[in-house]
């Protein structure tokens, strides 16, 4: 097995009189994908905030690398290598396209070391690898959904993360745009060798693209492993996936292939 | 140094005071809270409401004190109504920024207007009110004392109008969720002009009582508007209860600390409190509606 | 290196270009004006505008590049006018190094005060600016060592060695002061220049864009905004310096009059917020459109030029160069 | 003679420009001073660095005078004399008061007229019990007078613009503090003062220049000084006949500022700045005005030195609320009511 590039130990994460994050350890390995589910309130964004340094967890650690970065700024995080994209896509609607894409070079773990033109050269790349290299001068704002999600995507890509955490990618985007999406996902793995965390609510989607999945349920880790032991698990089924015959369903889907 | 009659005579007189400073912020917190529209017009709205009581009860008009105040605040309803078209209906959900300058701008035209028809010079309202009630060695003309009371009235019955009434529902719902509201066939066009009209007609009815105690100026109520904006963050937006608090914490901490320091310092405490305040609490210490 | 030599690269840009012609009819009328009096009243006018366009170039760093809407952002003007004054006046120091105390006062205050108010964000960061321009123009108000409510007013005897181009005393400060103006405001448009064209500015931009999202890009963003706030201090203490050396008086309610700091959130807007041209242009028309204004409509001037803010911000919120790199996005490399 | 002048919106920023444009532009000779000593200083530098004369009025203040100007004179009696006639007066009234109370304005005006009498008053064996200064634009002041009512202050000088001193006087009048006599600066002086009814009578303030002032070319003669220029009933009767109106002092200081101009030329017989200047540094005459002497001293050059301030009262006559001249006694009309709530 690949080694170790994150590790959550026992982080708890309160809010007033509401416990999101209950202890959950978990480890993620360089160059997997892992998918992050849970219902809506299971605490999979806040985990995301607590990795990314957002909140500072009140129990537990977050190492990345090896490094203790917990209570680290955001921003100390994000150039160590870790990217993130939003559940609600922020983009910088005032800049366009290449602008939002060339900042975050600048901002990734090496960005003072390019010049302008570097800079716009790789950002173009990026754009070209999420396939908005044709909107390069149009305003963030004026894209649909769909590109404002593939514009996060490389806004986070341009950071050159080694571990990327991706927020509900797919979510808003209708079926054509989702395998659109994970196509690109897939050739970032292929190319970058970007280790992924997924949170995601489209169940065949994150079932089918990744190497292994962590459960979440009111704040705790309640199982993990590959897809389709996941969704045989009836812990899972009962937290989750709800009644039986739905996860019968993904599994019969997951039997299809992709 | 400072004997006990005449510290309670200086509390009793800065909770007087406060009651109006809370009256004068209600509108502004109404606005802002609702709509968040920070109304930079809101001080220029106070003075209108100084001099349209001046031409009601003074020149030309001579009407009794009583009906230049109600006119007043009732004209504040149209005049609301206008003012909302002209500065705020077409910036609403766009960058604060963009609120802040256009009732800037209106401002400075109701201010220009009110300064091109009386100058810079101060006016009062000669109220021959001469009886007056006599509090721990002050006394208080029973004109200050029906102001007070109808500024703690007023406060009280926009409470109610907010939280006890359709209207109030509506506004909230669209506090929460505008496409919301008008999905369920709230007229969020005419709700929030009309809630912009309350406000501009709160500040009318503050300016009113204002100008029945003290000599004002076009520039008068741009004073109250740097207060209310202390006594809107210590009492969070939209809130009635918490406007009036704000009010009364304000004109305390501005007339008690005078026993102190030296009053020419006085104005220090009252941005002192805004900026304290904001620093370690931004949603105000009575919270939000 | 390489980053440094292409920003150096980009004044040759046309945006740049125009910024160092206007920077050199400023100083043109200025040496005119020395050799022709009939040139004075240009130059009068410009300074006038020179002003503005400190306090708006000021601005444009902190409201426009980061988002900031700093209203009391006349407090650094204050500041730079009050601390260049006690020296001059007090102390007898020479203008130069007057000034350049004066710019560090300036950054100094927006490290204390920033420290404060920068973690608000909004109308809340926007009314506690107000605040504590509010609150420390009543200490000036109070303090008597540096006047006091009476504020400080220059001896004639403290510029009767002063000599510039063959003039004397008053009149060679007359002079003297325009250039030293106009140099600030070189100053400031080198400074708005090479921060929008810069890493930096890329951040800042990114921050004003989205703050989260800046953070989490990797931008610090606490840092970032405090240096913005300090650098966007440095123009109007300078213009505050020399202005109040110009006039030979300063006085608090007019050092700290928030006319000034709201005067530029309206020329940065006009103009374009964020974007260098807009804001020389923003800044110079609304000086022209009040100088008219003020001499055509003495009495209704505030009421058309409250109509014309209110028209700007309804129907052209970009302000005119921002709405053209809007529309035209191809342009934005030549408006910048 | 041909008059040229501009708004300046009573900002510094633009007095420098528009004197510079009058300078330069207009190419006047001579010039009259903005409105208030602050822009009157920023357009001295203008002036002075172009050698032109100005004469200053509707700027108290004494420290300009004291900078090193060498062309800038002043009209109006300057702040530190302001109140020294309410001191004198007190004295002669009632030699038994001791003790007074300062409210005044936080502002460069008011603090110049409170410094002066502060150090005149204790010179002449007063105490001040109370001595606080308001912020600019304030109108609340029971608690003030709550205090000074238990400061055991018998006579009360305060005030700075009109607005605060207005509503001082009427909160003064609704709490009655157990004072004898009250003296306020600017408000009183201006005829609105009476807007607040009963409760303006009794009130005392220094003024620049009434209509019911006293000068004549008669009183000329008796102190040996040259008269100049219109009497009072000729400046009154001509400016009523112009606006329509009874002219105040701002109007006559204005007015008073070109006469002082056209004595100048007059005397000089030329426009050459440097003969005019002569005349002005060594004139001292008598007009509708008052008296007017310019210092000539380095130290104070321009200042005022002889205009006379006089104290009004209002009072009720014959169910009339009027402006009497009190102080100084040699001028006064009337009986100062006193003390003031009877």
């Amino acid at each position: 097995m690949a080694s170790t590039i994150l590790r959550v130990e026992d982080v708890v994460k309160r809010f007033g009189g509401i416990t999101a994050l209950k202890g959950v350890t978990m480890e993620v390995y360089e160059g997997e994908i892992l998918g992050l589910i849970g219902p809506n309130g299971a605490g999979k964004t806040t985990l995301f905030n607590v990795i990314t340094g957002v909140y500072k967890p009140d129990r537990g650690k977050v190492y990345f690398k090896g490094k203790d970065i917990t209570g680290l700024p955001p921003h100390k995080i994000a150039r160590l290598g870790v990217a993130r994209t939003f559940q609600i896509v922020k983009p910088f609607k005032g800049l366009t396209v290449l602008e939002n894409v060339t900042a975050a070079v600048f901002y990734g773990p090496r960005g003072d070391e390019y010049s302008f033109k570097a800079a716009e050269e790789k950002a173009m790349e990026v754009l070209r690898l999420v396939g908005l290299e044709d909107h390069a001068d149009t305003l963030a704002t004026r894209l649909n959904v769909a590109m404002k999600k593939r514009l996060e995507l490389a806004r986070a890509l341009a950071q050159d993360p080694e571990l990327l955490l991706l927020d509900e990618a797919l979510a808003g985007l209708n079926p054509r745009e989702v395998s659109a999406m994970l196509e690109i996902i897939r050739k970032v793995r292929e190319e970058r060798r970007v280790t992924m965390i997924m949170v995601e609510h489209v169940m065949h989607a994150v079932m089918n693209v990744s190497d292994r999945i962590v459960v979440l349920h009111l704040g705790e880790k309640i199982a993990e492993g590959s897809p389709e032991a996941v969704a045989r698990d009836p812990r899972v089924v009962e937290a989750y996936l709800g009644d039986p015959e739905l996860a019968l369903r993904f599994v019969r889907r997951l039997g299809g292939g992709a | 140094m400072v004997s006990p009659e005449l510290l309670g005579a200086t509390v009793i007189n800065g909770l007087l005071l406060g009651v109006l400073y809370g009256l004068a912020a209600l509108g502004l917190s109404l606005i802002w809270g609702i709509m968040k529209v920070v109304n930079l017009s809101h001080g220029a709205t106070i003075s209108l409401g100084m001099f349209l009581t001046y031409m009601l009860v003074v020149t030309p008009m001579k009407l009794p004190l009583w009906a230049g105040v109600v006119l007043a605040t009732l004209l504040g309803v149209p005049l609301g109504i206008l003012f909302y078209t002209a500065a705020v209906h077409k910036v609403l959900g766009g960058p604060e920024l963009s609120s802040l300058l256009t009732t800037f701008g209106l401002g400075l035209v109701v201010r220009g207007l009110l300064e091109e028809k009386y100058g810079g010079a101060a006016r009062t309202i000669y109220t021959p009110g001469e009886k007056t009630v006599r509090i721990l060695g002050i006394s208080y003309s029973y004109v200050q004392l029906a102001a007070v009371a109808i500024a703690v009235a007023t406060t009280l019955a926009v409470y109610v109008l907010v939280y006890r009434t359709w209207f109030g529902r509506a506004v909230r719902a669209i506090i929460m969720d505008k496409e919301a509201a008008a999905l369920m066939g709230v007229d969020t066009t005419r709700i929030l002009a009309l809630s912009f009209a309350l406000g501009a007609s709160l500040a009318m009815l503050s300016g009113s009582l204002i100008s029945l105690i003290y000599a004002f100026t076009p520039l008068t109520g741009l004073t109250f508007e740097l207060y209310s904006f202390v006594i809107v963050v210590l009492g969070g937006l939209g809130s009635p209860v918490g406007s009036l608090l704000g009010g009364v914490i304000v004109g305390l901490a501005e007339q008690v600390s005078a026993l102190y320091i030296p009053v020419a310092l006085s104005p220090m405490v009252a941005f002192i409190i805004l900026v304290a305040v904001l620093a370690l609490r931004p949603t105000g210490i009575f919270g939000g509606m | 290196m390489g980053r440094l030599a292409e920003t150096l690269a980009t004044v040759k840009n046309p945006s740049a270009l125009a910024g160092l012609g206007l920077a050199a009819l400023f100083y043109l009328v200025g040496l005119l004006a020395v050799r022709d009096p009939g040139y004075a009243y240009y130059r009068e006018t410009i300074a006038t505008a020179l002003v503005l366009l400190n306090m708006a170039l000021g601005l444009n760093i902190i409201l426009g590049m980061t988002g900031y809407v700093s209203f009391g952002h006349v407090v650094f003007f204050g500041i730079g006018g009050y601390v260049a004054m006690a020296l001059l006046e007090y102390r007898g120091w020479n203008i130069y190094v007057a000034m350049l105390v004066a710019a560090a006062a300036g950054a100094a205050l927006a490290l204390v005060l920033g420290t404060i108010v920068l973690r608000l964000r909004g109308a809340y960061f926007a009314i506690a600016t107000i605040g504590l321009n509010e609150a420390i123009r009543v200490f000036f108000e109070n303090y008597q060592p540096l006047g006091g409510a009476n504020g400080i007013e220059l001896s004639v005897s403290r510029v009767a060695n002063l000599r510039f181009m063959g003039y004397q005393g008053l009149a060679a400060k007359l002079h003297l002061s325009y250039m030293l103006l106009a140099t600030v405001t070189l100053v400031a448009m080198a400074m708005n220049w090479f921060i929008l064209k810069s890493r930096f500015g890329l951040g800042l931009l990114a921050i004003r864009e989205d703050e989260d999202a800046a953070e989490s890009m990797g931008v610090d963003t606490w840092r970032y905004k405090t240096l913005a706030y300090m650098l966007s201090a440095i123009p109007p203490a300078l213009a505050g310096a020399v202005f109040a050396w110009k006039n030979g008086s300063i006085y608090p309610h007019t050092a700290f009059s928030l006319t000034l700091s709201i005067e530029g959130i309206i020329a940065v807007m006009l103009g374009g917020a964020g974007t260098f041209l807009g804001t020389l242009l923003g800044a110079l028309t609304y000086s022209g459109v009040k100088t008219y204004l003020l001499t055509s409509f003495p009495h209704l001037h505030l009421v058309l030029f409250g109509i014309a803010i209110m028209a700007i911000v309804e129907f052209l919120p970009e302000g005119v160069v921002g709405w053209i790199r809007i529309r035209y996005t191809h342009l934005r490399r030549i408006l910048e | 003679m041909e008059l040229v002048y501009y708004d300046d919106e009573s900002t510094s920023d633009r007095v420098q420009q528009l004197y510079t444009k009058l300078i330069t532009e207009d190419k006047v000779d001579f010039l009259i001073s903005p409105y208030s000593s602050g822009l009157t200083a920023a357009a001295a530098q203008v002036t002075e660095s172009y050698g032109k004369i100005m004469i200053a009025t509707g700027a108290a203040s004494d420290s300009i005078f004291k900078k090193g100007y060498t062309r800038v004179y002043q009209v109006y009696t300057p702040a530190s004399k302001y109140m020294a006639g309410a001191i004198d007066m007190l004295q002669q009234v009632d030699p038994g008061i001791k003790k007074l109370a300062f409210l005044f304005e936080n502002s460069k005006f008011a603090k110049s007229v409170a410094t002066a009498v502060k150090a005149y008053a204790e010179s002449k064996g007063y105490e001040i019990v109370y001595e606080e200064y308001y912020p600019s634009g304030a109108t609340e002041f029971t608690t003030y007078i709550a205090q000074i009512a238990q400061s055991g202050a018998e006579a009360l000088l305060g005030g700075g613009h009109f607005q605060d001193g207005q509503s001082l006087a009427q909160q003064l009048y609704q709490q009655k503090p157990p004072l004898k006599a009250v003296f306020i600066l600017v408000a009183p002086t201006v005829p609105e003062f009476a807007d607040i009814g009963d409760a303006a009578v009794g009130f005392m303030g220094p003024s620049q220049w009434e209509a019911i002032a006293p000068y004549s070319p008669d009183q000329a003669k008796t102190l040996g000084l040259e008269w100049y220029g219109p009497t009072i009933d000729e400046f009154v009767n001509a400016y009523k006949a112009e606006y329509g109106k009874e002219p105040g002092y701002h109007a006559a200081g204005g007015y008073v500022a070109g006469l002082v101009l056209q004595y100048a030329l007059e005397k000089a017989g030329t426009t050459n700045p440097d003969k005019v200047k002569d005349v002005l540094d060594n004139m001292h005459i008598l007009t509708f005005w008052g008296e007017i002497q310019f210092s000539s001293r380095a130290e104070d050059h321009g200042l005022q030195v002889a205009h006379e301030r006089i104290l009004i009262q209002w009072q009720k006559v014959g169910g009339k609320l009027e402006r009497v001249v009190v102080w100084p006694a040699k001028f006064a009309k009337a009986q100062a009511l006193y003390p003031i709530w009877g």
